[in-house]
């Protein structure tokens, strides 16, 4: 056998036995239950992913130090989708199917989550996403995923009652032009519509744009009270510098997503002040376990908790209480327990679904940017300190 | 005392055999000429000598020095400079600028530009043109370019390569005199032409070359009766 | 909307800052392509690694970005490229010419896929930036960044110095003279080898500039290069590949038009007019704005 | 019949007897995993028809893919129609897109064909993200769920079976021949009569055409879709590493490639979730510098130089 | 020479420029239909350009041709070869990754496989390749590829054949066979415009020469006219001169 050929056969050795080994597996039976999840480990989610993946094994730790869900360890078994819903599809095919987990969490963002969404519907496998928020999910009339972070139309609802209360006319709306900041966009056009603001600006910009001076000078020729920019961090971080840079300061600005991280401070220092941002959860919050969390996390990561890993551990706190209820592993029994209770967990509101499965009980609170620290402002039970507005110029500043 | 001596060259292109055990001597100081019909190997020899072409066999020593199948730019500094055919400039390059790459293994940058100002003088054409593209010359003084070039080197061994291809019969007449002159000043040359009547004025010694191989080899006066050399030439 | 005319001169003036910084790192893919026939699909991922090169200088030796510029980021990613040059680009030469090119291409796709990969495993996808500065000037009711400013004029000063450099020293015209016809430079004794080692680091130093640039304006993340890979292929081709010029004016023009197209038809088409720039200019002339007919 | 052609008889009727009976006794995972395969194998293929025999490398592909998975969800969501006839539907808009461009970028050669294709897969994912009355912009298009994987299946192998015998059909004809012609100097092959042009642009049209199919399918299967992984350059790429690894201007090269990068990128991602693109990219500059015509090219000797072999190249002393 | 002979196809004026240079300067001349002519001249004369534009590969820049009454000029190449032109490259172009047989199929214009296997293996036996028919085209040697070109051209079915350089390059035996392949086409009324350095065999193949000289039309006639004309050896051996 020359070499060439003795290469070759190697490869197909190679590939019979790694499809015998991929197909014939038998999920190796043991008193554990195991949780599937997909997850945005690399790619364009790959950030957030992580965090969310934080939230979900520091759950698994400590549920495992109490003793472990009816009395069994859970184990994670986590994939990485690539922040490709693509891929997200198969793999929860796989987790289903092929490792045969007994319970699912959802992948993160939106997109994923759709593509995802359909392989379980398909399974009749109840999914908790803590990781999605996009209403287009549950519009889909589909029975077995449950959200567990306020829906897209409740992100800004607080945001509203502000501008209201100081009597702001009107909205400038910028977002990126992708799944998410667009859909966020839609949701903000129509509470600016119930609230009686006036949308008088609205563009997208490409994702990943590097430019914003342009959009900043159309903006402050239109001059809107209020600018609602649909963003990722570095957009967000961008947005604000190029803002300061021509001047431009209008009564109130929103921003998704960045202003929630640390790092959008860390960019920008004393700049970041007055910007608002949507909150699902801050360390600081007054719910049940919530100090407890954030000790534990920063003892097991090294780092402050973001939003996206107390989101995920409020995740499983659902899913904890749905088995508990539920009384073992019965998928529908889960769905019907998931359908109607309500549980407390680390973020504001209450764990309550309508018949979709869209979250309604949990409220997403707003935070300003005030002196260097994101403080919440609204709702009054879980505010910080008192919002300032109108956003004073940048001459004002100190 | 031989400045270059070829010791049975063959040299492949792919499947093509091209050389068939070429040898061939250069006396110092002397004009040696290599002549032969189209396709008979003599660019082939040029390259193989100056290291753009790998031979498959065979030596070659430059005053002593083993050079078979050493990289051109090495080559280059040895003191070997070939002007090769079809000129071969740097088409979007100044004149000026296609000189200073001629020297540019010198390490002497003064006279790199005392050696500039000689070859305006040597070549007038190129005084008047040094700024302008080497592209937009005609083929005359992009000839001489490619002369003025090779020699920016100093060279001790000039090798050249169809020097009076597609030029017109006055302009030939000026290169081989620049030719002349410089072997006059001391470097030893191998000339390889297929215009032969040219090359046979020109030279000290001269090599017929036939399908890759030295079919004749002699003092220019008695080859240019041979009739072998119309023969390889007209086929008569 | 109406359009005012200081509104014009503010989206020039951004349009003119943002192309500096693509003309800055067209500049090296353009070299790259012109001197060794190397698609350098990875050339965005160097502007990356630069990016955190400047990064780390600053967040753990204090190091001034302006000043890791020189110092840290162009060095580094020099000497990266020299050894990526030396060890495998090499390798590549013996490909037929024919499919070089494209095998070139994905070969540094390849190349990409692991260091944007590496990025992410060692550094994480975190957001990172460097706090610089942040006021800007305001001249005439036109508002100038300083920091863009500044980033404007580095990739100025970086552009004319290798354009100087190319156009009037002796390695310079070497590397010219290279591009232009390998063989003739061996046999005038340029060692191209040699010359194909600097001209793949200068490659990767000037992406790594342009990085640099980028990370004081911009927070960055290991896939921030993708954009700029696709950018500068646009570029080229839109200056006509292998011209140094065109990669300059086509920076330039690509930046200006992504600002005025998101002034008049609306910044979401801003990513659309490269493309399209792209296609037309293939399609009905292939050799770019500046390109030269080849001989 | 030569007894290598009957080994090769009873291999081929082995795997289509598996592909066929497959689903009768596999998980949902493995179903999911062969569709992804098999549309991979269909897109490789394709491209293989075009770039592969002709020699004009796409570095755009997925370009068709894109415009045929969304072709396919404006037909079955806006008009109803069965999923089926939606797919080729895609694919022929995928073709009918592939004659506009093909026509005049099919005069481009080498590097510039292939940038136009990357442009013009740039372009359409814009449209996708701008055209928000037809497309939904960056929301994207959610199908109705897709309730069984099998017809997706069973259609995606028949479409995999369809290209793969066309271009072994292909190959063996005039028609085919004259690809290779093209490919291997387009100059002589005009010189000598062949109408280039025509057989680029059919070539070109197939190719689209499947590819169209395959995306089609996919949004069918997917049931949700969204410009940016929709249109993912690195779906192109990927299309192109598995032809090269197994050998481009093949008729089974394309195949083994597409089944080596699957698998293979499913054992990485599960064992080493953080670094298996990173282990793509090193596949990738290993297929270049050692197998530059893939593992079929190991198959002809005599045509390659010893340097591109792996033991050599490691132990060569410098 | 025979002037009854039909031509077939006449230069008339032909120019070619590239730029400022002009590598085809006027020239017209005639080719007779079943005739074997010669086109010769030194380096750089001009001759591959006139056969590329002949062939549609350059577009002329001036002048007519005119092909059995049809102007043919600015048509694409592939309409020249399907009225009957073909030819070789000087450095042969067979397409390299293909059998050698497949070479010959490839290109043959119409007829069922069979029967242009049957023709094709009839060429290869003509050009002594007939046990080659399964490798493939690069294995070749030098020589046999182009033999192997030179039947591919033949395939196409042309009644004119443009030869360029068939000889070089190419052993003493294959040049023997070359010149042997070619008569016999042209005992079947084959016609042959014959580029080629190697004076021997143009001077023994060719009915009829024309010299070109920078792109300009010195002198034809028969070879003997040729070679004694005082033109023709000044142009190949250079001015006599003094030394």
């Amino acid at each position: 056998m020359s070499a060439k050929k003795f290469f070759f056969m190697n490869i197909l050795l190679v590939l019979t036995v790694s499809i015998i080994f991929l197909f014939t597996s038998i999920a190796f039976a043991g008193k554990v239950i195991k949780i599937g999840a997909s997850m945005s480990l690399t790619g364009k989610y790959a950030r957030t992913g992580v965090y969310t993946k934080n939230g979900y094994e520091l759950w698994a730790e400590q549920i495992n130090a109490r003793g472990g869900l009816l009395g069994q360890k859970v184990k994670f078994v986590v994939y990485d989708d690539q922040s490709d819903p693509k891929k997200a599809a198969k793999l929860y095919e796989k987790l289903i199917t092929s490792d045969k987990v007994n319970l699912l969490m959802g992948p993160y963002s939106s997109g994923v989550t759709f593509a995802a969404s359909t392989v379980t519907e398909k399974y009749k496998f109840p999914m908790i996403t803590a990781g999605a928020t996009s209403e287009e999910i549950w519009k889909r009339g589909y029975k077995y995923v449950f959200g567990t972070g306020p829906h897209n139309e409740l992100y800004y609802v607080g945001a509203f009652e502000i501008a209201k209360k100081w009597g702001f006319k009107t909205i400038g709306i910028i977002n990126a032009d992708d799944l998410f900041p667009s859909s966020l966009a839609k949701a903000v056009h129509k509470l600016a519509k119930k609230s009686g603001i006036k949308e008088i600006f609205s563009e997208e910009f490409p994702k990943g744009a590097k430019d914003f001076t342009t959009i900043i000078t159309k903006l402050k020729a239109k001059n809107p009270d209020i600018l609602f920019g649909g963003t990722y961090l570095p957009d967000s971080v961008l947005i604000v510098r190029q803002m300061r840079e021509q001047k431009y300061s209008p009564k109130m600005i929103i921003l998704s997503v960045g202003p929630s991280l640390p790092d959008f401070q860390k960019s920008l220092g004393a700049d970041a002040n007055y910007v608002m941002c949507e909150s699902f959860w801050e360390p600081a919050i007054n719910t049940p376990g919530n100090k407890e969390f954030t000790e534990a996390y920063k003892k097991k990561f090294g780092a402050e908790p973001e939003y996206h890993s107390a989101w995920a551990y409020s995740g499983c706190q659902v899913l904890e209480k749905a088995v508990k209820e539920a009384g073992c592993l019965d998928k529908e029994k889960i769905r019907k327990a998931l359908a109607k209770i309500e549980v407390t967990t680390l973020l504001p509101g209450v764990y309550k679904v309508d018949s979709t499965g869209m979250q309604i009980g949990q409220i997403s609170m707003v935070a300003q940017w005030l002196d260097g620290k994101r403080e919440v402002v609204w709702p009054d039970k879980h505010a910080t300190k008192k919002a300032v507005l109108p956003v004073p110029s940048w001459d004002k500043r100190k | 005392m031989k400045d270059l001596v070829l010791t049975e060259i063959h040299l492949h292109y792919g499947a093509v055999h091209a050389l068939h055990g070429i040898s061939i001597e250069v006396e110092q100081g002397a004009i040696v000429t290599l002549i032969g019909a189209n396709g008979a190997g003599k660019t082939s020899t040029a390259n193989a000598v100056i290291g753009l072409r790998k031979v498959s066999s065979g030596k070659i020593i430059y005053r002593g020095n083993d050079i078979t199948n050493m990289p051109a730019h090495r080559v280059n500094r040895m003191g070997i400079a070939l002007v090769p055919e079809g000129r071969q400039l740097f088409p979007l390059l100044t004149v000026e600028e296609n000189l200073l790459m001629g020297a540019y293994s010198r390490k002497d940058r003064d006279n790199v530009r005392q050696d500039l100002q000689r070859m305006f003088k040597i070549f007038p054409v190129l005084s008047e043109r040094k700024r302008q593209l080497a592209q937009s010359m005609s083929g005359g003084e992009q000839q001489m370019l490619a002369i003025a070039r090779a020699l920016m080197v100093r060279p001790k061994f000039l090798i050249l390569d169809e020097p009076s291809l597609g030029l017109a019969p006055l302009i030939v007449k000026d290169i081989f005199n620049i030719i002349h002159q410089i072997n006059q000043e001391g470097t030893t040359i191998l000339l390889i032409e297929q215009n032969a009547n040219l090359a046979l004025a020109t030279a000290d010694y001269a090599y017929v070359l036939d399908m890759g191989s030295i079919v004749r080899e002699g003092k220019p006066a008695i080859l240019r009766s041979d009739p072998a050399i119309k023969e390889a030439y007209l086929g008569t | 909307m109406e359009i005012s005319l200081s509104m014009f001169i503010q989206s020039l003036v951004g349009g003119i800052f943002q192309g500096s910084i693509y003309a800055l790192v067209a500049l090296g893919l353009t070299i790259v392509f012109g001197v060794m026939r190397v698609l350098n699909l990875a050339h965005g991922t160097f502007v990356m690694l630069g990016a955190y090169m400047t990064f780390w200088a600053y967040t753990l030796f204090k190091i001034d970005p302006l000043l890791s510029i020189i110092l840290v980021s162009m060095p580094a990613l020099f000497i990266l490229g020299l050894a990526i040059q030396r060890w495998l680009i090499s390798r590549l030469f013996v490909i037929a010419p024919e499919d070089f090119e494209l095998m070139s291409a994905i070969f540094c796709f390849g190349l990409s896929s692991l260091f944007i990969n590496l990025a992410i495993y060692f550094w994480t996808a975190d957001f990172r930036s460097v706090r610089y500065i942040t006021d800007a000037l305001t001249i005439g009711g036109i508002s100038f960044s300083k920091v863009r400013i500044i980033s404007f004029v580095v990739a100025i000063a970086i552009t004319s110095a290798v354009a100087l450099f190319l156009k009037k020293a002796n390695l310079g015209i070497a590397i010219r003279a290279t591009s232009q016809n390998r063989n003739s430079a061996e046999i005038c004794g340029i060692p191209t080898k040699r010359i194909f080692l600097f001209v793949f680091g200068l490659g990767c130093a000037l992406a790594a500039a342009g990085g640099s640039l980028l990370s004081i304006q911009y927070a960055i993340y290991p896939q921030i290069g993708d954009d700029y890979t696709t950018k500068s292929f646009c570029i080229i081709i839109l200056g006509g590949m292998g011209s140094y010029l065109g990669a300059f004016a086509g920076g330039l023009i690509l930046g200006l038009a992504e600002a005025l197209s998101s002034l008049f038809i609306g910044a979401k088409f801003s990513e659309a007019v490269a493309f399209l720039a792209l296609i037309l200019i293939l399609l009905f002339k292939p050799t770019g704005l500046f390109g030269k007919e080849g001989s | 019949m030569s007894r290598k052609n009957i080994v090769l008889g009873i291999f081929i009727i082995i795997v289509l007897f598996f592909f066929a009976s497959f689903p009768f006794y596999a998980t949902g995972y493995g179903i999911s995993f062969f569709i992804t395969l098999l549309m991979y194998f269909i897109i490789a293929q394709s491209w293989n028809f075009l770039s592969g025999y002709t020699g004009y490398v796409s570095f755009g592909h997925v370009a068709f893919f894109g415009a045929g998975a969304y072709a396919a969800a404006i037909f079955i969501t806006r008009y109803s129609i069965h999923w089926i006839f939606a797919s080729i539907c895609g694919g022929l808009v995928a073709a009918l897109l592939a004659l506009l461009i093909g026509w005049p970028a099919l005069r481009l050669r080498g590097p510039y064909f292939a940038i136009v294709m990357l442009g013009f897969a740039g372009v359409l994912k814009n449209v996708a993200v701008l055209w928000k009355k037809v497309t939904f912009g960056g929301i994207g298009i959610s199908l109705p769920p897709m309730l069984s994987m099998k017809p997706v299946y069973y259609s995606m192998l028949i479409v995999a079976m369809a290209i793969t015998l066309l271009i072994y059909i292909v190959t063996k004809t005039k028609f085919g021949l004259r690809l290779i012609s093209i490919r291997e100097d387009e100059v002589a092959a005009t010189s000598m009569g062949i109408n280039a042009t025509f057989y680029k642009i059919v070539t070109f049209l197939i190719s689209a055409f499947f590819t169209g199919i395959a995306g089609a399918i996919f949004a069918w299967y997917s049931s949700f879709i969204e410009p940016v992984s929709t249109f993912d350059i690195k779906i192109s790429i990927e299309v192109i590493i598995m032809s090269l690894l197994g050998g481009a201007g093949t008729v089974a090269g394309p195949l083994f490639g597409a089944a080596i990068i699957v698998l293979g990128g499913e054992i990485f991602w599960t064992k080493f979730p953080l670094l298996h693109e990173a282990i793509l990219g090193i596949l990738i500059v290993v297929v270049i510098l050692f197998l530059p015509e893939g593992i079929m090219g190991l198959f002809k000797r005599d045509k390659y130089e010893e340097k591109r072999n792996l033991l050599i190249w490691m132990f060569k002393k410098k | 020479m025979d002037v009854q002979k039909e031509v077939i196809l006449r230069l008339n004026k032909l120019t070619k420029n590239f730029g400022g240079l002009t590598a085809v300067n006027n020239v017209s001349l005639d080719i007779h239909r079943g005739v074997i002519h010669g086109l010769i001249g030194p380096n750089g004369s001009g001759k591959t350009t006139l056969i590329n534009t002949v062939t549609g590969i350059y577009k002329a820049s001036g002048g007519s041709i005119i092909f059995k009454d049809k102007e043919i000029k600015g048509l694409r190449s592939r309409l020249i070869s399907e009225l009957g032109i073909s030819r070789t490259f000087q450095i042969s172009r067979i397409f390299s990754r293909m059998t050698v047989l497949e070479n010959l199929l490839v290109v043959a214009p119409k007829g069922g496989i069979k029967e242009n296997v049957e023709k094709a293996m009839q060429l290869l036996k003509q050009v002594g390749l007939e046990e080659n028919y399964k490798k493939i085209a690069s294995s070749l040697p030098y020589g046999q590829r182009k033999l192997l070109e030179f039947a591919r051209a033949v395939m196409t079915e042309p009644e004119l054949i443009f030869l360029d350089e068939p000889t070089a390059g190419v052993t003493l035996k294959l040049i023997e066979k070359t010149i042997e392949f070619i008569h016999s086409l042209n005992n079947n009324g084959m016609t042959f415009v014959i580029v080629e350095h190697n004076m021997k065999v143009i001077m023994s193949v060719c009915e009829r020469i024309f010299v070109l000289e920078y792109g300009k039309k010195i002198a034809e006639g028969t070879p003997k006219e040729v070679q004694t004309n005082p033109e023709v050896i000044r142009a190949y051996l250079g001015e006599e001169r003094d030394i």
